[in-house]
């Protein structure tokens, strides 16, 4: 299939998907109609919980960004069970599951059992689509991306759901919440991906790498706004700091979880962070060439790459988690709305025009470095104008207490003391 | 939103137990979505009766319970309790132990600003954070109050007529390794939210008081100074030699929360220069006259203040010649300065509220006594 | 230094300003009238001369007989506080007009007075116990709350606080 | 498609559907039917999927599920609290009038239509469909939107209160 890269060999373990299958092949062969279903899903399951949810889920998601946002916030992090603490995800686990799943008298129990169950359904069909490898995708589908985007707004519905079973106001806040951010979030969010899809003329996420790799760009260079729209809106679709506005621990009490206890909240914990890291898979597939490394991908297992990259994609998160307040909901629409709305359209034009341009004059391929190139500086300037449109003044806002020696009564602000130092 | 969907507003209770109510305090609000249309303060779940308690035990036992008031300042507390009883028996204070008071009580409002900043910053959702780096360097202001006084938070330190120790000998030491690294921390604080866009936004004009609303509302402290009044007792009514330090008074520009907060960061800064120089010029000689145990102050009364980390924190002593006083009445700063909250709050949203609660800087022990 | 306004010095102001507002004064503080309390509070607050804008502290004084209300006010551009009371003489309803329309902020520490001293204020915009639960029956502040209902608690005879202070120690107003 | 997975999709497909539409039909909790709702959309979105419609099915989802449902939640959440429930009705006969009706209409155009066999499933991909919306079938494509936009600017005056006319008058 991809002569440069992959010699289609069971042996070539550099892309297990050529292991995986020859052996449902033999399988085919040797067993009678249906059981192979079965036998396949047990091997791939245990294969990609060893190779992807293992390192990603438990040692990333969990121990790495407890690990991480400890060291941000100056402390140790998990250090007591096990070497580093690496068995705290385990140790979790269990206390969870002995912990009673309370359940309040006046709460919708259909609904509110329901809920963390449906919430994890959709994580592990995200995962279906992404390329982890040239042959290591799982339902390579033409409209892979409209498939992620349209999984990705289930999770919305059941925290939802979660939030209104409970009969709790904070969790009501928090259900009511999701929804208006996600009506908010998705629009920006497709008309970013529509730049993506306009250059690569897919919908196909293996498509996109490979347009990716034959270009020798990323998208995030050919497409700034939209790689930045998808961060934002992902994380706020995650509920991540910064936008956590449905969760808002300080506020709304974890809002739609308020109610949640044992091993129902760790359900919701755990696809947390699955979704977060199949937003990254999706990320780095879309924005980051997947798992091409500028050829290094011939040397190297691409699905380390990938993993790798989606790891470190994940880290943004927990980066931004560790460091930024939290907007407040009218902000955060007020953004979403005013600001990533215009500004995904004007990057629409511009890539329609680009395009357009390219397919017409049948420029060389290399243009997409021009095209890059034009595209960030648009980027910067949109972003700059418009906020400046806005009313964003940065330089008017004094982060300085004025000082005055003497105590008196009030200081107009013209007067102003001795001024900001 | 009002005018466009008919909408009932409902009552949500925040507290006693939420985590953003500083302790067992607890505020009703109705909401209209999202935006509040009535607050009620309920409080008194941690009162303890503390006036009424101190009626009963002599002048020098009572120190231990202004630990209890405010327990992220009680050297504060100690020393406003102290001067008010000397203001009313009439005792001196020798130069060394006044020295040490200042040092302490400046100790104290640098803990108690990093409390305050980091807790703040927590109310805006910064994730903990801060409030870890914060408390970082609160624990070596602590470490320094177990090294003098044997306690880390109610410290017990202060007696009429001076303090009860003299310092040790590695407290001079430690503590100018404190106040090397201070200027940095606060420099780290201020460059992890000061410049940040989303602190900005969620902190500007929210909760603002005029300059006429936050003195109408008896607010003091960081409160009152965010609104733009130079008020500070330290300068105007200056105590235990304040006089002889140089220091600046810190004041906002339109009394939102940014501004308290900002406050609140210059007022460490100042801090900082104050106790270098007290440290300069620590003076020998005793820490402490001799004072009776059983005082026996002349009948009077006395209002003795000193700028507390909140804000004026007063103590109203009455004295019968009796051992004890005959009334004793703390002037709380952060119960004071929740008269105004309603004022702040009506008309913002569910969040503001919880960072207008959290830059009025409310310590739960304080409100209730 | 604050210039500490004595009790004559406010009481001229004080009667020049609202007559016969000003009952008594002694060095330390000036006494006003329960009935022309707010209007004279109100006119110290706005005279140029004294400019108490910023009322400090409001506590109650419980003198076995009778009760005092004590304002310490200030003034920022002036630097100065004066200390002005109020006497409340009835001790089964004891009342006294609120000062909430001079400074707003008064409201919470009237309403403590009054959850501790039961000193009714009237014209207050919410008075309510604010630190003890509504319907808890004494007062505790009061010198004699070990007398009342919710005072004394079983097993509490002996102690010492009950019997210790009985007799008045203050001189009591005429 | 041919086969035993298919046909068990298919049948699993139709259980469900057909469940979640007697949902709505069923539940009195309004909220519940509208979840029922949610689940038909994602049992029709399986349909397409069968009929190897691909992109129809991930529109159905993003569009239904992700944006009209959530609207829906939306617009139940902003009823009062006294309209949660489907209560009995005076118009239960009436309808199930018309539902038999149309029932019957639908019925006999299914077996009176001469249906055309396909030999293999045809393949359209998005861009196809691009294609055939923006060129052969413009003027359709766009007369929707403008009526989608009509429909929204109607919706809008409908809820404006009378204050807001005023000011807008004036």
């Amino acid at each position: 299939m991809h002569p440069f890269l992959i010699t289609d060999n069971w042996y070539d373990l550099r892309d297990l998907g050529n292991l995986s299958g020859r052996l449902l092949e033999l399988l085919d062969d040797a067993l009678p109609f249906g059981l192979v279903y079965v036998l396949a899903a047990l091997i791939g399951f245990a294969a990609s919980f060893l190779i992807f949810v293992l390192p990603s889920q438990l040692i990333v998601g969990v121990y790495g960004e407890r690990k991480l946002i400890g060291r941000i916030q100056s402390r140790y992090g998990p250090n007591r069970v096990g070497p580093f603490g690496l068995l705290q995800p385990v140790a979790d686990a269990i206390k969870l599951m002995q912990k009673e799943a309370l359940t309040p008298k006046t709460a919708d129990r259909a609904l509110m059992y329901l809920a963390p169950i449906v919430f994890v359904a959709p994580c592990v069909l995200l995962f279906a689509v992404i390329p982890f490898g040239p042959n290591m995708v799982f339902a390579d589908i033409p409209v892979a991306i409209l498939y992620f985007l349209a999984v990705s707004s289930i999770p919305v519905l059941t925290t939802f759901m979660a939030g209104w079973s409970h009969n709790n106001k904070y969790s009501l806040f928090g259900a009511m919440r999701v929804v208006a951010m996600t009506i908010s979030y998705e629009l920006p969010l497709v008309l970013g991906m529509l730049g993506v899809v306009l250059f690569t003329g897919t919908l196909a996420l293996q498509g996109t790498v490979l347009w990716q790799k034959e270009l020798d760009i990323w998208l995030v260079f050919l497409q700034p706004i939209a790689f930045a729209i998808f961060f934002i809106s992902a994380s706020a679709e995650l509920n991540r700091t910064p936008t956590d506005i449905a969760e808002a621990e300080s506020e709304i009490v974890a809002g739609y979880l308020t109610e949640y206890s044992g091993m129902k909240w760790g359900l919701f914990y755990g696809m947390d962070i699955g979704y977060a890291i199949a937003a990254a898979a999706f990320g780095v597939t879309v924005f980051l060439g997947g798992w091409t490394l500028f050829g290094l991908e011939k040397w190297v297992p691409p699905w380390i790459i990938f993993i790798g990259k989606t790891h470190l994609f994940y880290f943004l998160f927990i980066w931004t988690r560790g460091t930024l307040p939290r907007l407040r909901i009218d902000q955060l629409m007020t953004f979403a709305w005013k600001f990533m709305l215009p500004i995904a359209l004007l990057n629409l034009a511009l890539v329609a025009t680009e395009r357009m341009f390219w397919i017409e004059q049948e420029a060389d391929d290399s243009i997409v470095y021009a095209f890059a190139i034009i595209n960030i500086i648009a980027a910067a300037a949109a972003v700059y104008g418009w906020s400046r449109a806005l009313g964003y003044r940065p330089e008017e806002t004094p982060l300085r207490p004025r000082l005055v020696s003497e105590a008196g009564g009030f200081v107009p602000l013209e007067s102003g003391g001795e001024g900001a130092t | 939103m009002s005018g466009l969907i008919k909408s009932e507003p409902f009552t949500l209770n925040i507290g006693p137990q939420h985590p953003s109510t500083h302790g067992v305090f607890r505020i009703k609000v109705k909401v209209d979505g999202e935006r509040i249309v009535d607050a009620e303060m309920v409080m008194g779940y941690l009162h303890r009766a503390m006036e009424k308690l101190a009626e009963e035990r002599t002048y020098t036992q009572n120190i231990p319970f202004t630990d209890r008031t405010d327990y992220l300042a009680s050297m504060s507390n100690n020393l406003g309790y102290v001067l008010a009883v000397e203001k009313l028996a009439g005792i001196n204070v020798p130069e060394r132990g006044n020295a040490i008071r200042v040092i302490m009580a400046e100790l104290q409002r640098i803990a108690s600003h990093c409390m305050a900043v980091g807790a703040f910053t927590n109310d805006t959702g910064a994730w903990q954070t801060p409030v870890m780096w914060c408390f970082r360097e609160r624990e070596r202001v602590l470490d320094l109050f177990e090294m003098t006084s044997g306690a880390r938070l109610t410290c017990n330190y202060m007696r009429i007529g001076g303090v009860a120790f003299d310092l040790p000998k590695e407290f001079e030491p430690a503590t100018r390794r404190l106040l090397a690294d201070l200027p940095g921390f606060i420099d780290e604080i201020e460059g992890l939210l000061v410049g940040n866009e989303i602190f900005l936004a969620r902190t500007r004009g929210v909760g603002a008081l005029s300059a006429e609303t936050a003195t109408n509302f008896s607010l003091s402290g960081p409160m009152l100074r965010g609104s733009g009044i130079a008020w500070d007792i330290r300068k105007a009514d200056p105590y235990c030699g304040y006089e002889k330090y140089d220091f600046q008074i810190p004041i906002g520009y339109q009394g939102d929360a940014f501004d308290r907060f900002i406050v609140r960061l210059e007022e460490m800064r100042q801090s900082v220069k104050i106790v270098q120089q007290a440290l300069d010029a620590l003076p020998g000689g005793p820490h402490s006259t001799q004072v009776p145990l059983a005082l026996r102050p002349p009948a009077g009364e006395a209002y003795a203040r000193v700028e507390g980390p909140r804000g004026e924190l007063g103590y109203y002593v009455v004295s019968d010649e009796g051992p004890s006083p005959y009334r004793f009445h703390i002037r709380p700063p952060s119960f004071i300065n929740l008269s105004a909250l309603k004022e702040m709050t009506v008309g913002g949203t569910v969040a503001d509220a919880i960072v207008v609660l959290g830059s009025i800087d409310i310590v739960v022990g304080e409100i209730d006594r | 230094m604050t210039r500490q306004w004595t009790g004559p010095e406010v009481a001229a102001i004080a009667e020049r300003l609202v007559p016969g507002s000003v009952d008594r004064s002694t060095p330390v503080a000036c006494y006003l009238r329960p009935e022309k309390l707010v209007e004279a509070m109100g006119a110290l607050q706005a005279a140029g001369e004294t400019d108490f804008v910023h009322l400090t502290n409001l506590c109650g004084v419980d003198f076995w007989d009778h009760f005092e209300v004590v304002y310490h006010v200030q003034s920022f551009v002036q630097n100065a506080i004066a200390c002005i009371k109020a006497d409340v003489l009835d001790r089964e309803r004891p009342a006294l007009p609120s000062v909430c329309p001079v400074w707003r902020g008064a409201w919470m520490q009237e309403c403590e007075t009054y959850d501790l001293f039961g000193i009714r204020f009237e014209g207050h915009p919410n008075l309510h116990r604010i630190l003890l639960w509504d319907g808890y029956p004494g007062w505790p502040l009061r010198k004699d709350f070990l007398s009342m209902p919710g005072g004394l608690q079983p097993g509490l005879d002996e102690f010492s606080g009950t019997k210790r202070r009985l007799p008045p120690p203050v001189k009591v107003v005429e | 498609m041919e086969g035993f997975g298919v046909s068990l999709a298919f049948w699993i497909l139709t259980g469900v559907t057909l469940v979640a539409a007697l949902g709505v039909l069923a539940s009195r909790n309004l909220l519940h039917a509208v979840l029922f709702l949610i689940l038909l959309f994602v049992g029709m979105a399986g349909y397409f999927v069968l009929l190897s419609a691909d992109f129809l099915a991930m529109a159905q989802v993003i569009i239904y599920v992700g944006a009209i449902a959530v609207l829906v939640l939306f617009a139940v959440l902003l009823t009062p609290r006294a309209g949660r429930n489907n209560g009995e009705t005076r118009m239960f006969l009436p309808a199930l009038l018309l539902c038999g009706t149309l029932l019957a209409i639908i019925l006999f155009v299914i077996t009176d239509t001469n249906w055309a066999v396909a030999d293999e499933s045809p393949s359209v991909t998005a861009a196809d469909l691009g294609e055939a919306l923006l060129s052969r079938w413009v003027l359709p494509f766009e007369l929707a939107s403008v009526l989608l936009t009509v429909a929204l600017v109607g919706s809008i005056m409908l809820v404006r209160s009378r204050e807001e006319e005023a000011e807008d008058a004036v």
